[in-house]
Order: structure tokens, then C-alpha cells, then sequence
């Protein structure tokens, strides 16, 4: 039987396959046996009710989605109330994201949530905030740590950053986000893009802007997994554009000891049981006895060191 | 607005939700059974499908996973109206306007290819205990959104009236349907003059003083919503609308199909893959 | 008749279709008349001989690709002396890619190639640079200023900047470009990416990351396309993904003045000149007199103006 | 290596290149006439071509669009020697191993269905005039490669051998071709012991000591390429190798498909698709 366990920190999963922020509910126990994932993870909830994003929130691009929800929220209370305790009858971890204007608000319901019951916060510093003129916290290694560190005084619980792929500085990032206290990174959110509707001439987003999902952002999100498991001693966990156990296997070789599972839960519900078979018989046909044997494997021996940090293409 | 709508997913799962026999969604791959244009714009696509997911209420809906064909290669399921369910002979009926990539990819299936299906979501018609005389007002494909009822309200033996509303009669679809299913249905088409909205109050005002209607049903027009709010509210008729909205989970997870609503003073957005697509009809918002 | 010239400041083009550095050279005059194009843009040129980077250089990724060429150049005295000349015999007008690794050599080269046949410069300042420890000079605003200066006092010809999406800060980056002297913006390289081959375990190209091209990078390129004719005066050129004459029309009505197809000439070398033929077909449908009509006419006054320069998402 | 060998895309285009009806390089639509599996890896894929891409070269090659099938969806497209082509009969022949996504939508095509290929392209095997002899040794899919070789050999009434290398004699392709083309055929394979570097080269020094040698053509092995070098460099006879590298572009343009030479004393890198694939035996270096 293949080992397939993982790590991450002081959090243990009997898988590496969760779900990603924003693309999961418990709404999905109508589908399938939510005891089955690695963990939980909620979407982002912040101190206050939110209404959201106008609609139209998401559209397709070429193979992929754009979306500007805009993280509606009922507000942390609520959240803590009504949302939590429903996680209470399964069993994997469940983790819990967050998000907040200012590091002071940050602080503030990364406290409230930090109760019985949650066993890691995501910290989502990848959305535009008021503090850093509409920059999210992500985007600059300063303000990554200064977020990082407010967090880290006020919770035990393992703080989990979700970094952005809006930045020219990702291992600066994932090394500040570590000084500042995270126990893993979660490798990445969405990147922001733009689609119109050439007869009407509007943008296809109410929003105008939003983020790219699914697998045009595969390459980035995994070269940014790459860079961040270089830079850090801090588990990795990778997301962006997964839909096979392919997909799954080259984050882990490339440094992620987990991964997150987003859009392609939208056209695939049963997506993520799948790969964590899938994955299971992956590592049994390659004879690896353990995922973690997996992890980090990339064999990267014979390009120079000097290209691991570069930071612009071609 | 209770009663009988036993939706499941609608609420929070209870423990005993979380065994493999008893998950009310389901992903199933089924057969196509025919895939015909039946006029200019509209095909009616029968499935052949397994009876566990044939448990459907009318006004549900199932996200299909289209194919990549016809040049096209949709990302996105697209949301369908269940148009008629039939555990019996184990068949799944969708009416179907071709206007885009993914419909365009559906209308080129052939008989025997498969087709995924997610399903049956969503919250559903209801229909009150004690209620006697249905009336059903619509147009376009809203047309295949409420056949269904009229399959309820026969089996459970009571008066259904259909409006059936369209540009011009070659247009109207599921008339035949709606007659089979023992349905009183009114034609109306703008090229003979008669979809007017005040032919339309006329003939709702006529039926209201004639044998009474305890509930309306519609779908698909602002112009037909913005009618059956006034008339019901002038009467104190309740009814049910079930409205649209771009999906991209399709079973309440991602918060993209949100519809704003006005609920007790204030305005509020609510899911149209899960609260939805049937929303109460004054709370419902022009367009 | 539809108009579909447009001006890029003083550099006039007969259309707005033009290749894309690195993904065009003389060799496409095997396969059509190279007269058609809008403008011809050669591959980036360095000051001196550089070899390019190991093979794999290329590799597939759903629906697109990465590169690692690496600017393999024959240096700027070859390129002068012996490929300028090339284009003696063709009508549009030629603008020449170039790059260096400090300010001064960018000058040099700069002055080097500002020679009679030569329309504009294209400064591709999206190459990582020794000066600033191997990031690009386009990530940041400072570094963009710097050499947009340096380039302004050495050439007379125009100079478009060509931008790299590996920042978080588009618009500053263009306002500083266009600060130092830039006479367009060209939008943009490609995106830091990666691929692993799950068999080997070995990075799919040989210098381990390269940039992301094609219909992936396209929802992106086109937000920085809109973000930067937003924040500037200076004409924008899209780039990035584009494949269709819907693809062409997006970024027109985003705003770019003209646009350049790099990937798409690869698997359909005849690409240009029918999109040139389907942008006069589509105007004409739709009833333009003018592609200038059709310019920057995006819809979007109702969304609120802070969210244009939104940098993060969701 | 100089003669007869007219790329015109080798060079810098004249004027005179750029009127509509002298392009060199031509992306058409061929249909498939047939596509069928010759042993357990081999395809042989016949297309009806028009005659303006059949002015063709020993040695070079097409660029596929391969189709989206079976699964796959392969961006680049795949360059593909040419196995035949026959002006007369309007047919281009390819000879293919199913390696990957590619050459698998490849194997899937079906007689009638269309097939865009860009070409013909790079340069091709060049035969000195006064020569008399020539050598072809290959094995695996360069036989592909080596085969209408021995079709200019026949045109020029030259003498050629044909080395053909294999795993075992169910492998040998293209053995028949030669044949038909009137070669001298060598089988030898693996698995009947006769394909190690020693017998090789016992065959060849006799031959050399025989009838004489007056060009080598070689392609798809390392162990080939040494044994032909070093018998090259001992007895002054000269020889080509055509070689292989990824593709992007397939025409010159994105520089992806330099492989390293050694020429001058200097190594150097050249493009496989336009400089190439055929390159100075002596000057490629093994991979
Ligand atoms: C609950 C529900 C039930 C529906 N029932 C039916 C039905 O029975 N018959 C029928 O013909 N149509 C029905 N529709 C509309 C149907 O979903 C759309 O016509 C279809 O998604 C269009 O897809 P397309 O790719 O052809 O069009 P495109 O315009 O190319 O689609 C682009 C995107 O917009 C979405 N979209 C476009 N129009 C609509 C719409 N009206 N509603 C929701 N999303 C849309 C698509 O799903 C896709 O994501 C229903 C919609 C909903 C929400
Ligand atoms: C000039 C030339 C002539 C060739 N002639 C023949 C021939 O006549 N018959 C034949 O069977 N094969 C030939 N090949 C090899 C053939 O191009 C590859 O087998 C094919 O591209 C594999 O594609 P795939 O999608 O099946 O494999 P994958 O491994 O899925 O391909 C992935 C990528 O790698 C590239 N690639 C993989 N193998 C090779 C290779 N050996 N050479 C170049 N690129 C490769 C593909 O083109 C694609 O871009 C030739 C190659 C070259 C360069
Ligand atoms: C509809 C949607 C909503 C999302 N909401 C959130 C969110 O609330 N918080 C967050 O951190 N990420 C959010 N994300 C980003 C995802 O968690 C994930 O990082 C991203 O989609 C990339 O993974 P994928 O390609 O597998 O979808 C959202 C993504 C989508 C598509
Ligand atoms: C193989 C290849 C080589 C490239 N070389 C260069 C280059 O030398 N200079 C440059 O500025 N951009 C270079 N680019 C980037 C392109 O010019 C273009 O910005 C990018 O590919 C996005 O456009 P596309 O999606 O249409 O390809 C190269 C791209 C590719 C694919
Ligand atoms: S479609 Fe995802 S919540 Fe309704
Ligand atoms: S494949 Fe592009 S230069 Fe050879």
C-alpha cells in the first residue's frame, strides 16, 4: 500500500489533494464523501458582510475562467456561528481563509476565528487592499511581512499564506511571508486579466478585471511553487490549473508537499477523489513507496543555480 | 411556499447525507436517446438516464458538461431546465435554444453519443396543499422550465392553465406537450397581435373572476413578471418565478449566479443554482 | 472601403498587424508577401555575440507554450552590417527589437542601430539584466525611467517600450516608460512559467523556466493593454495570445492603436495576412468607416473608475 | 557539399521570391488517401497533395498540424520527413513511429479527412556530381529519412546501398521501397546478432575495398554516426547525417531548434530546421 500521508507543519493530512479557497462548500457533500479530501478549506470570509462583485463574476477564456466574485462574506461572526460547526461531523482538517483591509482588521478576525474546531488559517493577502492604495499585501515582500507579523502575534494557529502571482518578486515574497511567521504557503491565487465581448464591447466581467483560473495558469502558478519551495523551509502548497494526477505529480516533484484543487471542481465535481486515487496508483505503477518520496524530486541537478531566481522571461 | 419540496441540497447536510448511497447529486454520464431541431432556434435532446437521478422536482435543472464539438470547446457546464423527467421509462428531456458555443456543441450530439450530466439541483416549483387552479404565463425557453408543472399538477389532479407566449406560432414548442398533460393552454403570438400585455391581463383577470387562481408560475420575460407582480399583489395571488443567471459550479459553491432579490425592506442576493432558480415572484427584480 | 491604417506617432502603418519579436524573420518571406504586414519586427538584438540558452527551448503547455531561446544574437555590429539590409527591398516599416544588460550597453546598441532603414526601436527592457540582480528592467517604474532615459538622449527615432507582465505594477511601469521618453508601449512579453516532465522529473525546457506565449497569456496581456492605454497617451501595441480576428478586436477596443501575433505564426505561418484581410471584413460587417473608430471604444463607464487600476484579484 | 541542391528558403529572399506564385513554402490542405499501420510502432500515411509542394528534396521535411484526436491536443505542430513524393501520382508519403500526443492524433486519421502540412522545408541530402557510390546506413524511423535518396539515385542512375538496422526483421521498414528503387539492400538486426558497430563495419570496409564509396548518408543513431565518422576521417569519404530537434516554427524564425556542430574548430549552433536537418557528417557532434 502506497503511503500517501502528508506533513504540513503540525498539520497532518491523510492526503496532499484539498480544495482551494473560493471553489469549495459544504454544499459539495451532496456530490460525494467529504471525509475522503486531505482537508477543508472555506472561502474567504472578512470582519465584515460584503454584497460582492456585480455580475456577470466569471467568464471563459480559452480553456480557462476569469472570475471577480469579490468575496461576499456574512462577516466573520457569522462565519464563526453558522459556518464552522458545520465542519464539525468530518473528520479532515478543516482550514479556514481569510482576508481584511488593513493589518489592524486582519488581526482582528484572525482572532475571532481562531477557535476549536479550526485546525490552520489561510491568510488570503492577495486581494487588493485599502492600506497599500489597491496593491494586495502579497504583491511587496514589505508588506507581506508586516502582515504576516501582526497575524502571527495574535493566533497559535498555523498561519498558512496564500501569496499572488501579481508580482515580479515571488521568492522575496514567500521568504518575507516566512520571516513574518507563516507555517506554509499556498502557491497561488488567481492573476489579474481582462476579457470583452466583442459585439457589445463591454468588458465580461462586471467587475472589468478579475482573476485567471484553471489550466492557462498552470505554468505560472507551478514555476511560482518551484520558486517558493527554493526559497523557504516552510511546506509548500501548490494550486492553479490542477485537473489530472498529472498535473497533481508535477507540483509535488516540483517542491509542493500538497496541492489545492479550484476550478476544475466546477466541470469535474468528483474531480478531487478521482486524483487522490489516481495519485495513489500513480505511486504504485513508479514503484515510489511514499508521496513524500515524490516531493521535491525534481531533478533540476544540471541547470545553473543562477536560473532559479530569474524573474523574467525569455 | 413549503409543502413537499423535499430539495436536499438546499440545507446543510445532516451526517447521515454523507453515505455514498444517499448523495442526492449526481454526475452520471448518459446515452442520447434522439437530438432533434424541432424549429428554427429550439432542439429537444432525450437522454437515456439512470433512474437515481431521474428524482427531480419540477423547475430543477441539471449542468451539462458539453462537448467539445461544432468548432467550439465550452469550459463551463451549461445549466438546462429539467423539461420532462421519466423514471418509468428511464428518460431525461431537455428543450434547448441554440445562441452560443456550448449550445451550438449540444445541438451537433448524435443518438448514442454519451453526455455528462450534473444533477437534478436546485430548489424547485412548489406547489401549496389546498391549491386548486394553476396558472403558468411564458415565453421562449421558459416554456420547457415549466412543462414540468404541468406534470406535477396532473398527478396530483389539479387545473392547470398555460399561457404559452412566443413571436409567432410556428415559434411555440411544448404546446402539444402541455395538452397531453391535460394543461388548459391559451396561445398567444405577437404576430397575430394577441401577446400584448393587456390582452394577457384581460384573458389573467377573466380567468381570476371566472374559477379563481391560487398560484402563478412564470419564467423567461420581465414583461410577464412585471404583470403577474402587479396582478397578484392587486389580488393577493402568490406565485413562483424561476429566473437565470451564468453558472459556473452550478451546486452553490462559487457565488457567481447570484440574483438580487427585495426580502423584508432590504436587497439581497441569493443563488440561483441553490436558493434558485425558483425564486418567489415579489421578491423577484426586473432585469 | 474600410480605413484600417493607423499611426503609431510619427511611424505609419498600412494596418495595425505586425509580428512579434523573436516569432518573425526574413525567412517568412517563403511563404507570403511580406509587404502586407503592417510592420516588421526583428528579433531582439544584443550588443554582443550571445549564444541563447540550452535546447529544450521550447515546450507544449495545454493550448500554449514556453520558451527559453535565451537572445541568441549574432551581436549588433553583424546585425547592422548584414540583416538591416535584408529589409531594403520591403516597403513596411522596420522596427528593431533590442536589449542589453546595463543602461550604458543598452545605449550603445541603441545609438548602434538608430541607421537609415530603420522606422523605431523597440526597447524589449522585459530581459532579466545583471544590474539589477537579474530583474528585468520593466518590473519596476525606477528601472524603467532609467533606461528610457538613457535610450531618449541617444536616438532620435521613436522608441517603443516593450513590457513584461512579471511585475504587479503595470500602469506605474508605463507612466514611468512613457516619462523617460517612450514613443509607444508594447504590450507585452511573455510570463514566467514552467513545466516539469513527470516521467524524467526533469524541467521541460533546458533552462529550467521560460515565458508563457499564446492563447494562455492572453486574458492578461490584454488587462495590461487596457491598464496601460488607461495610464498613458502614448500609443499602446497589444500583444499576447492573439490568434483570431475576435482576438485582434479585443485589444483594439481595449485600446491598443495596433497589435503584434507571435505564437500563432508557429503552428499558422499564414496567419497575418488573413487577420489582416478578417479585420477589414469584420469593420466592414459591423459598419466602421475606420479601425481608428473602433480604437479604445470599450464600454466601460459603468463599471467605477477605482477598479481600473485594481492590481490583484479576485 | 556544394551542387545541384536549390533550396531557395536557404537564402535570403530576392525581390523577385515575393510574387504570389513563387513562395517556396506552402501550407495546404491534403487529404488522406490512406494512414495504416505497417508493424507494431510504424504508420505509413499517404496524402493526395497538390503538385506545387511535391518539387521536394531527399532529406526534407513537412510541418504537420497534427488533428485534436484521440485525447489529445497537440499545440506545436510536428515536423515529419518525407517518406516519397511523387509529382506524377500527386501523393506525399510520410513514414511515422507513434511516440507521443502528436504522432498518436496522427495514427487516428482517417481516409478523407484533411491534413494541413507546411513545406516543403529545410535542406536536403546533397550528391555531388562524378559520384558514383553511395552508402546509406540507418536505422529506426531515418529510414524514412534515407528513403528517396535511393529515389534520386535511381533518377541519376547511381549506384546505392542500403545498410537498413533494426531490432528485429519484423521492425524493417521501408526495405521493400529501397528495393523497388533499385538499392543494394543490407538487412541487419538485432536480434540476429548482425547489427553490432564490428559487423557494420567489416560490411563497409568491404565495400569500400570493393566497388568503392563515395558518400556517406546517415540518420537516428549515435552508434551510426561514430562508426561513420571515424571510417569517414580513415578513408576521406565525405557524408552527411540528418538530425533532429524539437520545432516550434519550422521555418527559421524562433531559433529553438539549433543543435551544436563543430565546424572550423570552433562549436557552433545551426538551425536543424532550415541550416538542417541535413548536416556535414563530420561536423555534427553525438547527443
Ligand atoms: C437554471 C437555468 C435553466 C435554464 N434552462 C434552459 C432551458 O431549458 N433551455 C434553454 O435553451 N436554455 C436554458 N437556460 C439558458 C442556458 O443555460 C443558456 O442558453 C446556455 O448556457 C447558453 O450557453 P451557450 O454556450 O450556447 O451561450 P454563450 O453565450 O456562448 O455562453 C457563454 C456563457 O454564458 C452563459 N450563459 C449564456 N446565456 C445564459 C443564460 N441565459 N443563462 C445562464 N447562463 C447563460 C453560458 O452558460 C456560458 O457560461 C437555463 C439557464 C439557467 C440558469
Ligand atoms: C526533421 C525531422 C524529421 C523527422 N522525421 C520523422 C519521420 O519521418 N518519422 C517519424 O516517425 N518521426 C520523425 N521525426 C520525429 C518526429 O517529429 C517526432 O517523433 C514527433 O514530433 C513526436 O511528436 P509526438 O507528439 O508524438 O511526441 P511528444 O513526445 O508528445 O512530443 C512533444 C514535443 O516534442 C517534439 N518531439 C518529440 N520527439 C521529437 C523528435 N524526435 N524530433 C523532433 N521533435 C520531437 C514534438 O514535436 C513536440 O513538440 C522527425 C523529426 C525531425 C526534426
Ligand atoms: C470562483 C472563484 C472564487 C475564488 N475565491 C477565492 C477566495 O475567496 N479566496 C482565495 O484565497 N482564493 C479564491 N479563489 C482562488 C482559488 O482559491 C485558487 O487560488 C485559484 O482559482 C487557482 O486554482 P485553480 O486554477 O485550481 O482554480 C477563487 C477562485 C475562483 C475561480
Ligand atoms: C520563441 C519566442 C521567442 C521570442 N523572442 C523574443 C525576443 O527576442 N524579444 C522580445 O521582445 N520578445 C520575444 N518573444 C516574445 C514575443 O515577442 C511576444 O511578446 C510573446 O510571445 C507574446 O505574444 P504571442 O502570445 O502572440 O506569442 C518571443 C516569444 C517566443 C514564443
Ligand atoms: S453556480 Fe456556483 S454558486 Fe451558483
Ligand atoms: S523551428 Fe523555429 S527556427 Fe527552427
Amino acid at each position: 500500500m502506497v503511503d500517501i500521508a502528508v506533513k504540513l507543519g503540525s498539520v497532518e493530512l491523510k492526503n496532499p489533494i484539498m480544495p482551494a479557497s473560493g471553489t469549495f462548500s459544504e454544499d459539495l457533500a451532496g456530490v460525494f464523501d467529504l471525509d475522503l479530501l486531505g482537508a477543508h478549506v472555506t472561502k474567504t470570509v472578512t470582519p465584515e458582510k460584503r454584497i460582492g462583485n456585480p455580475t456577470p463574476r466569471v467568464c471563459e477564456v480559452q480553456g480557462s475562467m476569469l472570475n471577480s466574485i469579490g468575496i461576499p462574506s456574512k462577516g466573520a461572526s457569522h462565519f464563526v456561528r453558522e459556518i464552522i460547526p458545520v465542519y464539525e461531523i468530518f473528520s479532515p482538517p478543516l482550514i479556514v481563509s481569510i482576508s481584511a483591509n488593513t493589518i489592524d482588521e486582519f488581526a482582528r478576525i484572525c482572532e475571532k476565528v481562531s477557535v476549536p474546531g479550526v485546525a490552520a488559517i489561510e491568510v488570503n493577502i492577495s486581494c487588493p487592499n485599502i492600506e497599500e492604495d489597491g496593491k494586495a499585501f502579497a504583491m511587496r515582500p514589505s508588506t507581506t511581512l508586516r502582515v504576516m507579523k501582526g497575524l502571527r502575534e495574535v493566533t497559535d494557529l498555523p498561519l498558512w499564506a496564500k501569496l499572488t502571482p501579481n508580482t515580479g518578486e515571488t521568492p522575496d515574497v514567500a521568504r518575507a511571508a516566512e520571516s513574518g511567521g507563516a507555517d506554509a504557503l499556498v502557491v497561488s491565487n488567481t492573476l489579474l486579466s481582462m476579457a470583452i465581448d466583442v459585439k457589445t464591447r463591454r468588458p465580461k466581467l462586471g467587475n472589468l478585471m478579475g482573476g485567471l483560473s484553471g489550466p492557462a495558469l498552470k505554468p505560472i502558478a507551478l514555476r511560482m511553487a518551484y520558486q517558493c519551495a527554493k526559497a523557504v523551509d516552510i511546506p509548500v502548497i501548490g494550486c492553479g490549473g490542477i485537473a489530472t494526477v498529472e498535473d497533481v505529480v508535477e507540483y509535488l516533484i516540483a517542491g509542493a508537499s500538497a496541492v489545492q484543487v479550484g476550478t476544475a471542481t466546477f466541470t469535474n465535481p468528483m474531480v478531487m477523489p478521482h486524483l487522490i486515487e489516481e495519485l495513489r496508483a500513480w505511486l504504485f505503477a513508479e514503484k515510489f513507496q511514499s508521496v513524500n518520496d515524490l516531493i521535491g524530486s525534481v531533478r533540476d541537478d544540471e541547470a545553473a543555480d543562477s536560473v532559479v531566481f530569474m524573474e523574467a522571461a525569455p | 411556499m413549503e409543502h413537499s419540496l423535499t430539495n436536499a441540497t438546499a440545507r446543510v447536510p445532516a451526517k447521515s447525507r454523507l453515505k455514498p448511497d444517499t448523495f442526492p447529486i449526481h454526475d452520471v454520464t448518459c446515452t442520447v436517446k434522439s437530438n432533434e431541431q424541432i424549429n428554427g432556434e429550439y432542439y429537444l435532446l432525450i437522454l437515456s438516464a439512470p433512474s437515481e437521478i431521474l428524482d427531480c422536482r419540477p423547475g430543477q435543472f441539471f449542468h451539462l458538461l458539453c462537448p467539445s464539438k461544432g468548432g467550439g470547446n465550452p469550459f463551463f457546464r451549461r445549466p438546462m431546465s429539467i423539461y420532462g423527467y421519466f423514471p418509468a421509462s428511464g428518460e431525461l428531456h431537455f428543450l434547448y435554444k441554440v445562441v452560443g458555443e456550448g449550445t451550438r456543441a449540444m445541438a451537433q450530439l448524435e443518438t448514442g453519443e454519451g453526455l455528462k450530466v450534473l444533477g437534478p439541483l436546485g430548489t424547485g416549483f412548489t406547489i401549496q396543499d389546498g391549491w386548486q387552479n394553476l396558472l403558468v404565463v411564458a415565453r421562449g425557453v421558459g416554456l420547457a422550465t415549466l412543462t414540468p408543472l404541468a406534470q406535477e399538477a396532473l398527478q396530483r389532479g389539479l387545473n392547470l392553465t398555460a399561457i404559452c407566449s412566443a413571436r409567432s406560432p410556428e415559434m411555440l414548442m411544448s404546446v402539444d406537450r402541455f395538452r397531453e398533460l391535460g394543461a388548459n393552454v391559451i396561445l398567444v403570438t405577437d404576430s397575430e397581435g394577441s401577446s400584448g400585455v393587456e390582452n394577457l391581463e384581460r384573458m389573467i383577470e377573466a380567468q381570476i373572476a371566472q374559477s379563481g387562481i391560487d398560484a402563478f408560475y412564470t419564467c423567461g420575460s420581465n414583461r410577464l413578471l412585471k404583470l403577474l407582480q402587479r396582478l397578484g399583489a392587486q389580488h393577493g395571488i402568490p406565485g413562483e418565478i424561476a429566473l437565470e443567471q451564468q453558472m459556473a459550479c452550478g451546486i452553490g459553491m462559487c457565488q457567481c449566479c447570484v440574483r438580487s432579490l427585495r426580502r423584508g425592506g432590504k436587497i439581497i442576493h441569493e443563488r440561483v443554482c441553490k436558493e434558485g432558480p425558483v425564486f418567489d415572484l415579489q421578491e423577484a427584480m426586473e432585469w
